[in-house]
């Protein structure tokens, strides 16, 4: 059941990437995208990455959706979608992916339980993190001490993310001059 | 039975997704995604009792509460082409 | 064997679509989208990595022995993070540049500043 | 407490940076900022006094051991990384305070240096971490800020370079985060010295080397190589003086840190070149952005544009550096990397100069602009012969090492092309001269006594920098050599 | 919106359940899902929907962006203040451990004040875009 509720939704995000690139009105765009976020969320309830599914859920639906549309409120509504460079796309795009076929050849299958990702550093955490942190939840044990360190980075970077927000649209009246004298 | 109901969910899905895509209005866009939405909610609750973990229905609920801001924003920006309008119509 | 290696192949695809989408559309603001389906993608093949068969959310309980790989799910909670903060500061300087351009088309941006020079 | 240091200088300007968001006045924020470069400054001199003479520093973040937690680790050449970046960025800020105010609206000062210290941050923890995911959290941090900052250019071109940054930066960025996901599906592990121990066993595998497809296209798309530069000349040409200056003496620079790291350290000398022959890409990638580059250099009209392209070929001296494959080419590059970063400097501050007083960076506008602002014009004189690599400059430092690690190898048609090369350079430097006291300046140059206030001092202080160690280039000889050591 | 009484009552409704639901992500991230991160976005999804409902000047004076852009940095301050402090207790940067009389008490309270810190982060950031991005037009 598990395999194919897991093929059923990734063909569903393949319906999904397949119409954006063909959809002519931004709006349909950004409801698609928000789409693709809440199918790969289920994805990774799916995966047993339930704070990950959480967080995309919020993220990817929930806020990006909601940027996207006050953005979209401020530059209006009519806007031109077109394709161009096909070919130079297809070509880089093509190689990419060639890349990491290539790579799929010797990879581990999804799930097994003794391929070096499983056994090496993760197993530690789930056999000690119970008596070294004494957290049920593993995710947090790992994020917030193990590995507190990127989430410090992770919080400055969405603190650097409002900075840069900041710079770039607060405005003041010799910014709005700029306006009038277009 | 879960499992039947998992597939049913799943159609919805699908037949919701096809009409994302085709719309034609942006009305039936939104109608759309709403459904899809509450579909993925009740897939995940499903899932959840399929593998014996529901404790996992706060995902569901975070979905429901994100869906339904989302709607509010999208209809919000449909009237009054801004989001921070106070809503007061003129 | 959950599904092989298909989580992988598709996860591939999905990754070629955004990055298709990236390269091939005018409009920056589909760029932006581009980029974010380029990255979720990426996220699903760390996530299909850290999947242990038989195993579930890595939360303790007494009921369960085996959980799947917790590291790329931290992992991937920071990438989502960066991800929304790049959103967010290139929603930010689209907006300007619609100010300051009147479009969000490259070939109509690139067009207005060789009249610049 | 001197073992904290090696986190303590990162951290620091990480604490600093939201205190400097909430002071938000522009004066105060400034003295606040510059305070805590200079105490970042000072803590990696002695961190790399102290790796000089006690060997390479570990710091395990969280008290967790290695594999398990994130942990740091300097040795001489990220002391010599973190070094160069904290005494660019105290440099910087101490010189470009009146800059700076004109340049940027006056509400949006404080978050300006705010940003300016997150920028530092990154820079910094991507040279001083020795996690692989780690290097890619902060390399956002780095890059986020630096999008911002360069759309504060006056120029609405600012914005568009931002955004075309922001796109290839990201795709970079994912790219190397692939990269990391796939090493870490071979091998469970992220800890670099764990990968560095890891991977010759699994060298066979057709993932570790799509892994490292992926590191290097994402690192070359971070280091700007041809062809993959598009994004730098506009971006370095539009943004505010002062991030000019800055990006231009480190970005580039610790991307191609990440590189050294990437290439030898995590993947070995033995994988990245005799298995996998890089050198065969790497060096024509070289040589044309050597060629290409000056060639571009030679044909703008803008003069920061110009000094952007012209670091676009630096980097290919860089690079071809590595591609040699010898232990005098490894020097000579991470001898560039340092002795290019304060010519580059120096230029870009001379430029920042010259803005008090002119209206742009156009060649036309600024004719005879030397001759009303001597000191000026002569400063980028002298920067402009070091970029050429003149005797007694430390660009020449640099370029012979180049020279004599490419005869050493017997490819003497590269003589030729660095040769060739440093004559572009030298028509480009000219053309800018010539405008500069040649031309009659404009009436308009004439009447403008614009102070420029610190920043004057402050360029020659980076310029005799430049001189001295050109004629007595032991320190950073050395340094590069100890540097270099670590990575064989 | 006062034309449209069904979404204004309902958001009213619902408001109030969000931010609860975000408290509880917020503390209960330990034992469940979820976590300071999670726990920001919703607070603040929830604060944005009550801009969408009563309009921006009105969710200013409820949650200002001065308020936004302070509690913002004093997140990062916290974050990196846990660290600090373990610091001056004699271990390295980030060491839970000794910040109370035995490490495992010490990893919870480090945990504890970490994810607060990321919360209080997050939610003031998202709000803080989204009121930039809206008071743009």
């Amino acid at each position: 059941m598990e395999d194919f509720i897991i093929i059923f939704l990734l063909s569903l995000l393949t319906i999904t990437a397949v119409a954006i690139i063909f959809m002519r009105n931004m709006l349909s765009v950004i409801m698609l995208g928000s789409i693709y976020s809440l199918l790969s969320a289920v994805i990774f309830v799916v995966l047993d990455a339930v704070d990950v599914a959480f967080t995309e859920a919020a993220v990817g639906a929930g806020i990006s959706s909601v940027l996207f549309l006050s953005a979209f409120a401020v530059t209006g509504k009519r806007q031109v979608l077109k394709q161009k460079n096909k070919l130079i796309a297809l070509i880089t795009v093509s190689l990419t992916a060639a890349a990491l076929l290539y790579a799929t050849s010797d990879m581990p299958y999804v799930g097994d339980p003794n391929s070096p990702a499983q056994t090496h550093v993760a197993s530690r955490y789930i056999e000690q993190s119970g008596s070294e942190i004494g957290i049920p939840n593993i995710v947090t044990s790992v994020l917030a001490s193990y590995r507190g360190f990127d989430t410090l980075g992770e919080v400055a970077v969405v603190f650097t993310a409002m900075i840069a927000v900041l710079l770039l649209l607060l405005r003041r009246e010799e910014d709005q001059e700029i306006d009038r004298e277009k | 039975m879960i499992a039947a109901a998992l597939v049913a969910i799943m159609i919805v899905m699908l037949i919701a997704l096809i009409r994302t895509c085709i719309g034609p209005s942006l009305f039936d866009r939104i109608l759309a995604i709403n459904t899809f939405s509450t579909a993925t909610v009740l897939m995940i609750s499903l899932y959840g009792f399929f593998n014996q973990r529901p404790e996992f229905l706060d995902i569901a609920i975070v979905y429901a509460m994100i869906n339904f801001i989302g709607t509010v924003a999208l209809l919000k920006l449909h009237r009054f082409d801004d989001l921070g309008h106070d809503g007061d119509e003129t | 064997m959950l599904s092989g290696l298909y989580n992988y192949w598709i996860a591939i695809l999905l990754m070629a679509i955004g990055f298709y989408i990236v390269i091939a559309h005018n409009n920056l603001f589909t760029k932006m989208i581009g980029l974010n389906i380029f990255q979720t993608s990426v996220f699903i093949l760390f996530i299909s990595m850290g999947k242990v068969d038989g195993g579930t959310a890595p939360i303790l309980s007494d009921a369960y022995t085996v959980y799947s790989n917790p590291l790329p799910h931290v992992l991937i909670l920071t990438a989502i993070v960066v991800s929304v903060a790049t959103t967010a500061v290139g929603l930010a300087l689209i907006v300007n540049i619609n100010r300051r351009y009147k479009t969000l088309d490259e070939h109509e941006i690139e067009q207005q500043e060789l009249d610049q020079e | 407490m001197t073992h904290h240091l090696a986190i303590l200088q990162v951290v620091l300007p990480l604490i600093a940076a939201p205190i400097c968001s909430l002071i938000n006045h522009s004066k105060a924020c400034w003295l606040f900022a510059t305070t805590v470069a200079w105490l970042v400054f000072a803590m990696s001199l002695s961190l790399f006094l102290e790796v000089q003479t006690g060997g390479s520093i570990r710091y395990e973040i969280g008290g967790w051991q290695p594999p398990w937690g994130i942990e740091y680790h300097i040795d001489a050449l990220a002391a010599f990384v973190l070094l160069l970046v904290s005494a660019m960025a105290a440099i910087t800020l101490s010189a470009f305070q009146r800059s700076i105010a004109i340049e940027i609206p006056k509400h949006k000062q404080g978050l300006f240096y705010t940003a300016f210290l997150l920028c530092l941050t990154g820079l910094l923890g991507i040279v001083a971490t020795a996690d692989a995911f780690n290097i890619f959290v902060f390399l956002e941090i780095s890059s986020l800020s630096a999008y911002a900052l360069i759309a504060l250019g006056r120029d609405r071109r600012a914005l568009t370079a931002s955004f075309e940054y922001l796109i290839m930066g990201t795709i970079g960025a994912t790219f190397i985060l692939i990269g990391i996901g796939l090493l870490y599906m071979q091998t469970g592990t992220l800890n670099i010295a764990d990968l560095q121990a890891r991977i010759p066993e699994i060298s066979h595998l057709h993932s570790v080397h799509a892994a490292f497809a992926f590191f290097t296209i994402g690192i070359f798309l971070k280091l700007a190589l041809f062809p993959l530069h598009h994004w730098l000349p506009g971006a370095y040409a539009y943004a505010p003086s002062a991030v000019s200056t800055f990006l231009a003496a480190t970005a580039t620079k610790v991307a191609l840190y990440l590189l050294y790291r990437v290439f030898y350290t995590v993947f070995g000398f033995e994988f990245s070149f005799e298995v996998l022959q890089l050198h065969y890409i790497l060096m024509p990638l070289s040589i044309l952005a050597i060629v290409i580059s000056s060639l571009n250099a030679i044909f703008q009209q803008d003069v920061k544009k110009m000094l952007a392209y012209s670091s676009l070929g630096q980097i290919g001296y860089m690079t071809l550096g590595i591609s040699l494959l010898s232990d005098v080419g490894l020097i000579a590059s991470i001898l560039h990397l340092f002795n290019h970063a304060f010519i580059k400097g120096a230029l870009f501050m001379t430029m920042a100069c010259f803005l008090f007083r002119t209206p742009s960076m156009r060649l036309d506008d600024l004719n005879g602009a030397g001759r009303t602002m001597p000191w000026v014009g002569m400063a980028f004189v002298l920067g402009g012969l070091g970029l050429i690599g003149i005797p007694l400059t430390s660009g020449f430092i640099s370029k012979w090492f180049l020279v004599s690690a490419v005869i050493e190898q017997g490819h003497w048609w590269l003589v030729a092309i660095i040769v060739f090369s440093s004559l572009l350079a030298l028509i480009y430097v000219w053309r800018v001269v010539e405008h500069l006291f040649f031309r009659e300046p404009s009436a308009a140059l004439v009447a403008n006594k614009q102070p420029i206030g610190a920043l004057l001092p402050f360029t020659w202080i980076v310029l005799l920098s430049t001189l001295y160690f050109g004629i007595n280039s032991d320190f950073p000889v050395q340094a590069a050599k100890a540097a270099a050591k670590v990575l064989q | 919106m006062k034309n449209n009484p069904i979404i204004k009552q309902t958001s009213f409704l619902l408001i109030p359940v969000i931010l609860l639901f975000g408290l509880y992500v917020q503390f209960h991230g330990d034992y469940g899902p979820g976590g300071g991160f999670q726990a920001g976005v919703l607070f603040a999804s929830g604060l944005i929907l009550y801009a969408l409902i009563e309009g921006q000047a009105k969710a200013e004076q409820v949650f200002s962006m001065r308020l936004a852009r302070i509690l913002a940095a004093s997140g990062l301050l916290l974050y990196a203040g846990v660290g600090v402090a373990s610091m001056f207790l004699g271990a390295n940067f980030l060491d839970y451990n000794v910040l109370a009389h035995d490490p495992l008490h010490g990893q919870h309270w480090g945990i504890f004040w970490v994810e607060l810190g990321v919360g209080l982060t997050v939610t003031s950031v998202m709000l803080s875009i989204f009121y930039a991005f809206t008071h743009f037009k």
